[in-house]
């Protein structure tokens, strides 16, 4: 027996639910059809001890919480919201029709499907590791210990410390980088820091990563094998060397040197010139080399800057935009100013040598005049750029690099120290050039998020694959976003596995498998097979299966019902937890069971939460069209659109503009 | 927009210039420009439309490609001057009448020999007064030099589809008059 | 060993020099120069100005014409063709839309490009794809000279289709020191000469070329090379006009490299007409 | 139990990263609904591209997959507290614990009896103008409101009781009165968050005279209404900041802020013209990215720090040198739009006297990595220094590893 709760909402749900529960109670057997005023403040004992209860009431997005409590209190084992509030009440004039479709539907659904919950095995081993013993590095090892945690740092020099052991007075720290590094060492009591050393193997997943580290012993060679629970990329960042800017005659003119290397100088105290020049941006903010900000350049030119002409030097800043942002660094370039630090707006355009002293062109933009400038000294604040091993990295532990070899993050915003695979974090520089601070800030944040992902252990559905039906096509393997799916060999062929700790449950695998060998709960393909068939006897026509996604687009359906939008009751909801689980079959399916069209409604580009399931159905959606066509169909029929929440209004447009494309089309008839 | 136009013609996005100034520095002729190739960029930006075609910069740009080199937004300032160059003409702007003279005889002789006629050239060049009497007396003292060393501006031979070149000129000029309406 | 040629309208008219001392001196070589049949003029910088559109269409033309002819590669010994031809070869085998669009254009003349061709500048040709050790083997006359080569602006930009880096440029050292000479070093070696302003703005025509002639004279090369026409005719042709104006003393002989390379060859002087540079007696003297 | 004063994006990541670890919390939050000045932005930086401020936090229930904050239910959560409405009126310092009063005062709706249906709103007769919402009733909510239940605007509610009548849960007490709340906290999180400094000091811009000088969070919530009109438009940055007179310190974002703006503007109307007058572009790291496409869709960037606005026959004509051309040059604009500088909540004073914290010169709370001068007292978002959206969800993070020790 399966419940059915219709929540009223306090007279919100402005459909005939009575007359809604009596056909269900006719039309669909098995079930116990109840209607209740505010189900989120009450509750619903009256469903006790139940298998599977269909709650048809508000968005999920508010109380799935909330309901899910009641269930945990009552002892149901299954809760299945249907929202008939944001998604029919709220923009449909009447939504009677569609209302029952959803509820039977997620009946049907129901009655297919089996509880696939499964709790996480706890995580024991508390250790980590880290690549790269810079600032990063050695703080998320102190803050780690401090939490209970074994650290390994894996170093690929022979000394710790990365490019801060090079600058001699760190900002905003007023020491120096090595004094920096010598105190966090110093307080390091659980970490094994192994210098010369490189990851050569990793295999394992979230909570028990083994790793293989190569150790270079003078001539020697030796291999390492580290368990870990969690690893921390911190590799740092390098200078760029600009030898490809021969206007600048880095490499043959003795005096042009880059900052990095007069941080060398002014850590020995010895700058051999009376008149320096610092040119800001070179190789940076430049289209052929890296078109990012370097973020730091302008702090440490300045600060080189004010320490030279303590020493009575004469200097001068060519730079285009001075970036000190915020109130410290703010200070230090009026006091750079106020010393007497010259700032010309512009670029060096040529460097020539003569008896040793240098004269540059530049056109100063403010004075605008092309001028000559002679120098005893030119300082390159040349780029900071992503460490080549970062590649090799990249590879390794399966993450990803963009286009300048930095590591990827999560998601900008709010996952700047996640990566896509579970279990493997980001900080320092790594991602990004960032100052000191932010390198310690970032440190920490990776502390915390590892004390958490160790502690917990989740409840929640995972894909598995039934070894028999598997082929070892590989395509899951290699459609999967996080890297769940791992191949094993068995016999002649191989085989998929799925890493319970890896997936997060986004359905991509199930979708595309072709024999259906590896499945979800709650969205294998026999529920939603169901699902659709069901939803598709909707006495409505024409119908549109709008597969929505349960992030960002579900969100905007929501909002556009908030904001009372209007659209036409033909765009029957099939929930999907990422577009990566629509499927061919699932298209095709709707179309077999009397859609019209289909619509896929899923986050924007570079958006998809689970990284690039919107990017996989777009491939469906092509591949449908060209289907289509080759079966004789009109290829318009199928159509994506992504969006967010504030951007509802798209939604709602394109729902009003498709209906009327599908309008013009003719009836589909499929012959049973 | 002035800008717009140009972009359209040399397919360089002149607003992405942030103003560094690199070119002005590279440019072998910015001495004797009004304003130096960045300043001129900046005008575009601004939508100066009569202070950039009043300028000389564009037509003193020697299409030595240095500015384009260098950019670090990958911009071409050499390609932005042919543009308004093309935006000159097309309003009957000239930075002289020599200029003028010789651009109208060159585009004659494409379409009538289809490349460029340096004897036939010589002889319209001074008829129509291209040149002043100074000059031409300094450089007829010249001509004798290179006519003694058998340099002597040749008849080139026509080629054989010039309809060819009259149709592809044809289309520009159509595809020109589409865009415009 | 044959390749595509694309003369350009210079070598037909004034400077045949140029185009004597080029076929004279690769048949030495045994390479045999197949003309491209019906070339068109690139345009120069006169009709980009004008009509850019047309301009890159009559490139786009010349491009067809050799792929119609079967010209795997086609070399220009013309700079400014060189960069007209190679540019408009690049922009469109590496821009679909502007592929169609250059397309559209040319079938309203009956043709159509698609991209097969390879446009080569001689100097490039010469060096990187002849090869210089089977030059080597060939010089008969080695000239002992020191010899300053003056590349100009489009053998190295725009970047697209630079021969090699602006910066510092080798090849055509490379090819000095092969036959015989002692390259010199000097800061003018990319430096424009100011192309056609000798023409529209003589007055800073000349100012461009006496500063490329003021950088070459501190090396005390005794020798100019040149590989474009227009370079040639500044530095040759306008030398004395600048020394008259300036109230200076050149004396720097200026030839092309072909012309350097057949008399190292054992050509004479007047297979490689020689005679045509203006600086020829200097060079006597 | 953690306190958490401020329910901003600072606030509400320090909640789940604090809950998440099976530690129990609070928020208290002076207005009615969470989400602090993320409420007022339409859109947020750096991703690409922009989606919605509500999309900032991760869902509790699945790792690494981030979702809205409302869709993370975190007013559901069993060990977080939220208290909304309320407002901090005593700390102190007791065997190591805080005991702090807070009072919540009256919504005049029951939170554990609404259910956010909306009859109320349709009943009530009184309309005002709102800030954020643009018209709405006297009984209100936001778009998406945490917790999910309606407020009474008991200045402008004229007690008819209609919304009574309607509401079957009963959740409507028009007599509530405020609330008096004793707890008792281990550490506190400060996380109140930043202001917009309006600068009606700085004469020449006539800002507060003329309607159409606006600064950019006004901006952002007119787009958030979808009710911006112009043709043309200047931004001027730094307006109170890098100014001795005002704030010294660079406000860090601003150019970020004006950057997204111009660019929302030009996508949605391809005709307007933008100015934005400035004196260094501040887009470090990746944002160069923005800066470039700002460029490329034909944003005009003046370098120039305009001296005079003044308004003629409804235009605004502005004054000012353009130092690339060095030339004195006059722009008529139909809006003004100012970045002006960011600074602390006026909150933070009356915390730090309560609590002995060291506050800079300006009203800033000082700390070094969220760490303040009062042991077990930490500071997360633009409490401390003003911040972006990132950074702001890392210091959140990260000042809760000491929590956690």
């Amino acid at each position: 027996m399966i419940g059915v709760l219709i929540c009223e909402c306090n007279g919100a749900i402005t459909l005939d639910l009575k007359s809604i529960a009596d056909s269900l109670r006719r039309e669909v057997g098995d079930v116990e059809v109840k209607i209740k005023n505010a189900v989120c403040i009450d509750g619903f004992e009256e469903f006790k001890d139940y298998e599977k209860l269909v709650i048809a009431a508000c968005s999920p997005q508010w109380h799935e919480r909330t309901f899910k409590n009641f269930a945990k209190k009552h002892g149901i084992k299954n809760i299945y919201i249907v929202n008939i509030r944001e998604h029919i009440a709220y923009v449909h004039k009447d939504g009677a029709k569609k209302a029952k479709a959803q509820i039977k539907a997620m009946i049907s659904k129901a009655r297919a499907g089996e509880n696939g919950l499964k709790k996480e095995k706890p995580k024991e081993l508390k250790s980590v590791l880290i690549v790269g013993s810079g600032i990063a590095g050695l703080t998320a090892a102190l803050e780690l210990e401090k939490l209970g945690f074994k650290c390994y740092i894996v170093e690929k020099e022979g000394e710790i410390g990365g490019i801060l052991k090079d600058v001699p007075i760190v900002y905003p720290f007023n020491k120096s980088g090595e004094e920096i590094i010598r105190e966090i060492k110093s307080k390091l009591k659980n970490t094994e820091i192994i210098t010369n050393a490189e990851v050569f193997s990793v295999s394992g997943s979230v909570g028990n990563f083994d790793i293989s580290v190569m150790r270079k012993i003078e001539d020697l060679v030796e291999v390492k094998s580290i368990k870990a629970g969690a690893v921390v990329l911190a590799t740092g960042i390098e200078e760029f060397k600009p030898h490809d800017m021969v206007e600048y005659g880095y490499g043959t003119y003795k005096n042009v040197i880059t900052q990095l290397e007069l941080a060398k100088m002014l850590k020995e105290g010895k700058v051999d010139a009376d008149t320096i020049v610092m040119q800001l941006c070179v190789g940076s903010r430049d289209e052929k080399f890296f078109s990012y900000c370097s973020k730091r350049c302008c702090i440490y030119s300045i600060d080189h800057a004010i320490m030279l002409k303590e020493m009575g030097k004469d200097v001068y800043i060519v730079y285009m935009d001075i970036r000190t942002t915020w109130k410290s660094e703010e200070e230090l370039f009026r006091k750079a100013r106020e010393l007497g630090v010259k700032f010309i707006r512009g670029k060096i355009v040529d460097i020539l040598e003569e008896n040793g002293k240098l004269s540059l062109t530049l056109e100063d933009t403010l004075e605008q005049k092309v001028k000559t400038l002679n120098a005893d000294m030119v300082v390159l604040s040349s780029a900071l750029k992503a460490r080549e091993t970062n590649t090799i990295l990249a590879q390794l532990f399966d993450v990803e690099t963009d286009s300048y070899g930095f590591f990827k993050k999560f998601y900008p915003k709010i996952r700047v120290v996640e990566t896509r695979r579970r279990g493997i974090y980001l900080a320092g520089a790594a991602s990004e050039p960032k100052s000191v601070k932010e390198a310690i800030l970032e440190a920490k944040a990776v502390a915390k998020k590892i004390a958490t992902e160790l502690k917990a252990s989740f409840e929640r559905a995972r894909a598995s694959v039934n070894e028999d039906m598997c082929i070892g096509c590989e395509i899951c393997y290699k459609l999967c976003p996080h890297r769940a799916i791992t191949m094993y060999s068995a016999g002649e062929t191989s085989k998929a596995k799925v890493s319970e700790e890896s997936c997060k449950a986004c359905g991509t695998c199930v979708a595309n498998c072709p024999t259906g060998a590896v499945q979800l709960p709650g969205f294998s393909t026999k529920e939603m097979l169901a699902y659709i068939e069901e939803i598709m006897k909707a006495d409505i026509e024409p119908k549109i299966a709008t597969f929505v996604c349960y992030e960002c687009a579900y969100a905007a359906l929501d909002a556009a019902g908030m904001s009372r939008e209007r659209y036409p009751e033909n765009y029957l909801i099939i929930p999907v937890p990422c577009l990566g689980r629509v499927g061919l079959l699932d298209v095709f399916k709707a179309f077999e069971s009397g859609a019209s069209g289909v619509l896929l409604v899923g986050c924007l580009e570079n958006g998809c939460h689970y990284g690039r399931g919107n990017k996989n159905a777009e491939m469906i959606v092509e591949l449908t069209k060209a289907i289509l066509e080759g079966i004789g169909l009109e290829k318009d029929r199928i159509d994506i659109i992504k969006v967010v929440n504030a951007d509802y209004k798209k939604f709602v447009e394109k729902a009003n503009g498709f209906i009327e494309k599908i309008k013009e089309l003719p009836k589909l008839e499929v012959k049973v | 927009m002035i800008a717009e136009e140009v972009s359209k013609i040399s397919g360089e996005n002149p607003f992405a210039c942030f103003q560094c100034g690199d070119c002005t520095g590279s440019c072998p002729v910015s001495f004797a420009m009004d304003y130096g190739p960045r300043r001129m960029i900046h005008l575009i930006q601004l939508n100066l439309e009569e202070e950039v075609l009043k300028a000389n910069t564009h037509w003193l740009c020697a299409s030595c490609y240095n500015c384009t080199y260098r950019c670090p937004r990958n911009i071409s300032f050499t390609r932005i001057s042919y543009a308004l160059r093309n935006i000159s003409v097309k309003r009957g702007i000239y930075p002289n009448k020599t200029t003028k003279i010789f651009y109208e005889i060159f585009l004659d002789h494409m379409l009538k020999y289809g490349r460029f006629n340096e004897g036939i050239f010589v002889r319209e060049f001074v008829a129509k007064g291209g040149k002043g009497l100074k000059e031409l007396l300094r450089d007829i003292n010249l001509g004798l030099k290179l006519w003694k060393k058998g340099k002597i501006p040749k008849d080139v031979d026509k080629i054989d589809k010039l309809d060819q070149i009259k149709k592809i000129y044809e289309a520009c000029v159509k595809e020109e008059k589409e865009d415009k309406q | 060993m044959k390749v595509g040629y694309y003369p350009g309208c210079s070598l037909k008219g004034m400077e045949d020099a140029y185009s004597i001392s080029l076929i004279s001196s690769f048949k030495v070589l045994g390479i045999e120069l197949v003309e491209i049949e019906d070339w068109n003029c690139c345009g120069a910088s006169v009709i980009p100005s004008y009509d850019y559109k047309f301009a890159n269409a009559l490139a786009a033309r010349n491009l067809a014409l050799a792929e119609e002819q079967n010209l795997r590669t086609i070399i220009a010994p013309c700079s400014e063709c060189y960069n007209r031809l190679a540019y408009i070869n690049y922009k469109m085998k590496n821009d679909a839309g502007y592929m169609e669009k250059m397309n559209k254009i040319l079938s309203e003349a009956g043709l159509e490009y698609r991209g097969t061709v390879e446009v080569k500048h001689a100097v490039d040709f010469l060096v990187n794809d002849f090869g210089i050790d089977k030059i080597k083997e060939k010089v008969k006359n080695p000239i002992n000279k020191k010899i300053a080569s003056y590349y100009g602006c489009l053998f190295v930009r725009p970047r697209e289709i630079s021969v090699e880096s602006a910066e510092n440029p080798k090849t055509m050292d490379s090819l000095v020191e092969a036959l015989g000479g002692t390259p010199v070093d000097y800061d003018g070696k990319t430096k424009c000469c100011g192309a056609s302003l000798v023409v529209s703005n003589e007055k800073v025509g000349l100012q461009t070329i006496k500063n490329v002639l003021d950088s070459i004279k501190e090396t005390e090369a005794e020798i100019i090379v040149t590989s474009c026409p227009l370079c040639h005719a500044n530095l040759d042709t306008q030398q004395l006009t600048i020394e008259k104006e300036f109230k200076v003393n050149y004396m720097l002989p200026v030839m092309y490299f072909t012309q350097l390379l057949g008399l190292a060859l054992g050509l004479s002087e007047r297979e490689v007409a020689l005679n045509k540079n203006l600086t020829y007696e200097v060079l006597k003297v | 139990m953690i306190l958490i004063i401020g329910g901003g994006i600072a606030g509400m990541q320090s909640a789940i990263e604090v809950t998440s670890y099976g530690l129990e919390a609070a928020i208290v939050e002076k207005s009615p609904y969470l989400g602090g000045n993320a409420n007022f932005l339409h859109k947020y930086f750096p991703s690409m591209p922009l989606d919605c401020s509500v999309c900032i936090t991760s869902c509790i229930d699945m790792p690494g997959i981030r979702k809205c904050f409302y869709r993370s239910s975190i007013f559901s959560l069993e060990n977080l507290k939220i208290y909304t409405n309320s407002e901090i009126k005593e700390i102190k310092k007791e065997n190591g614990k805080f005991k702090v009063v807070i009072e919540k005062l009256p919504r005049y709706v029951r939170e554990d009896r609404c259910v956010n249906c909306e009859l109320c709103k349709d009943a009530c007769p009184v309309e005002v103008e709102d800030n954020l919402l643009g018209k709405r009733k006297a009984i209100y909510s936001y778009p998406q409101p945490i917790p999910p239940v309606y407020t009474i605007d008991m200045q402008a509610c004229n007690k008819c009781g209609k919304c009574k009548e309607v509401c079957r849960t009963d959740a409507i007490d028009l007599e509530q009165k405020p609330e008096k709340i004793e707890l008792e906290a281990e550490a506190i999180i400060i996380a109140t968050g930043f202001e917009e400094f309006k600068p009606h000091d700085m004469v020449e811009y006539g800002y507060g005279t003329y309607k159409n000088v606006i600064t950019q969070l006004e901006l952002a919530k007119m787009l958030k209404q979808d009710n911006f009109k112009a043709e043309k438009v200047l931004m001027i940055q730094c307006v109170g900041s890098r100014d001795k007179r005002f704030f010294a310190y660079c406000s860090k974002i601003c150019c970020m802020f004006a950057i997204k703006h111009a660019i929302m503007l030009k996508e949605k109307y391809p005709d307007i013209e933008i100015y934005i007058a400035y004196m260094d572009i501040r887009t470090p790291g990746f944002y160069e990215y923005w800066y470039r496409k700002a460029r490329e869709l034909g944003i005009k960037f003046l370098r120039s720090r305009p001296g005079d606005i003044v308004e003629n026959n409804g235009k605004l004509e502005v004054y000012f040198e353009n130092t690339l051309e060095k030339k004195v040059d006059k722009l008529e604009v139909d809006y003004v739009v100012l970045s002006t500088a960011l600074i602390p909540n006026e909150n933070v004073k009356r915390l730090a006297e309560m609590l002995g914290l060291e506050l800079d010169e300006y009203g800033f709370i000082l700390s070094e990595d969220g760490r303040t001068n009062v042991p077990n007292v930490f500071v997360a978002g633009l409490a401390s220094s003003v911040k972006d959206v990132p950074e702001t969800v890392l210091e959140a993070v990260a000042s809760t590893v000491e929590v956690i020790k």
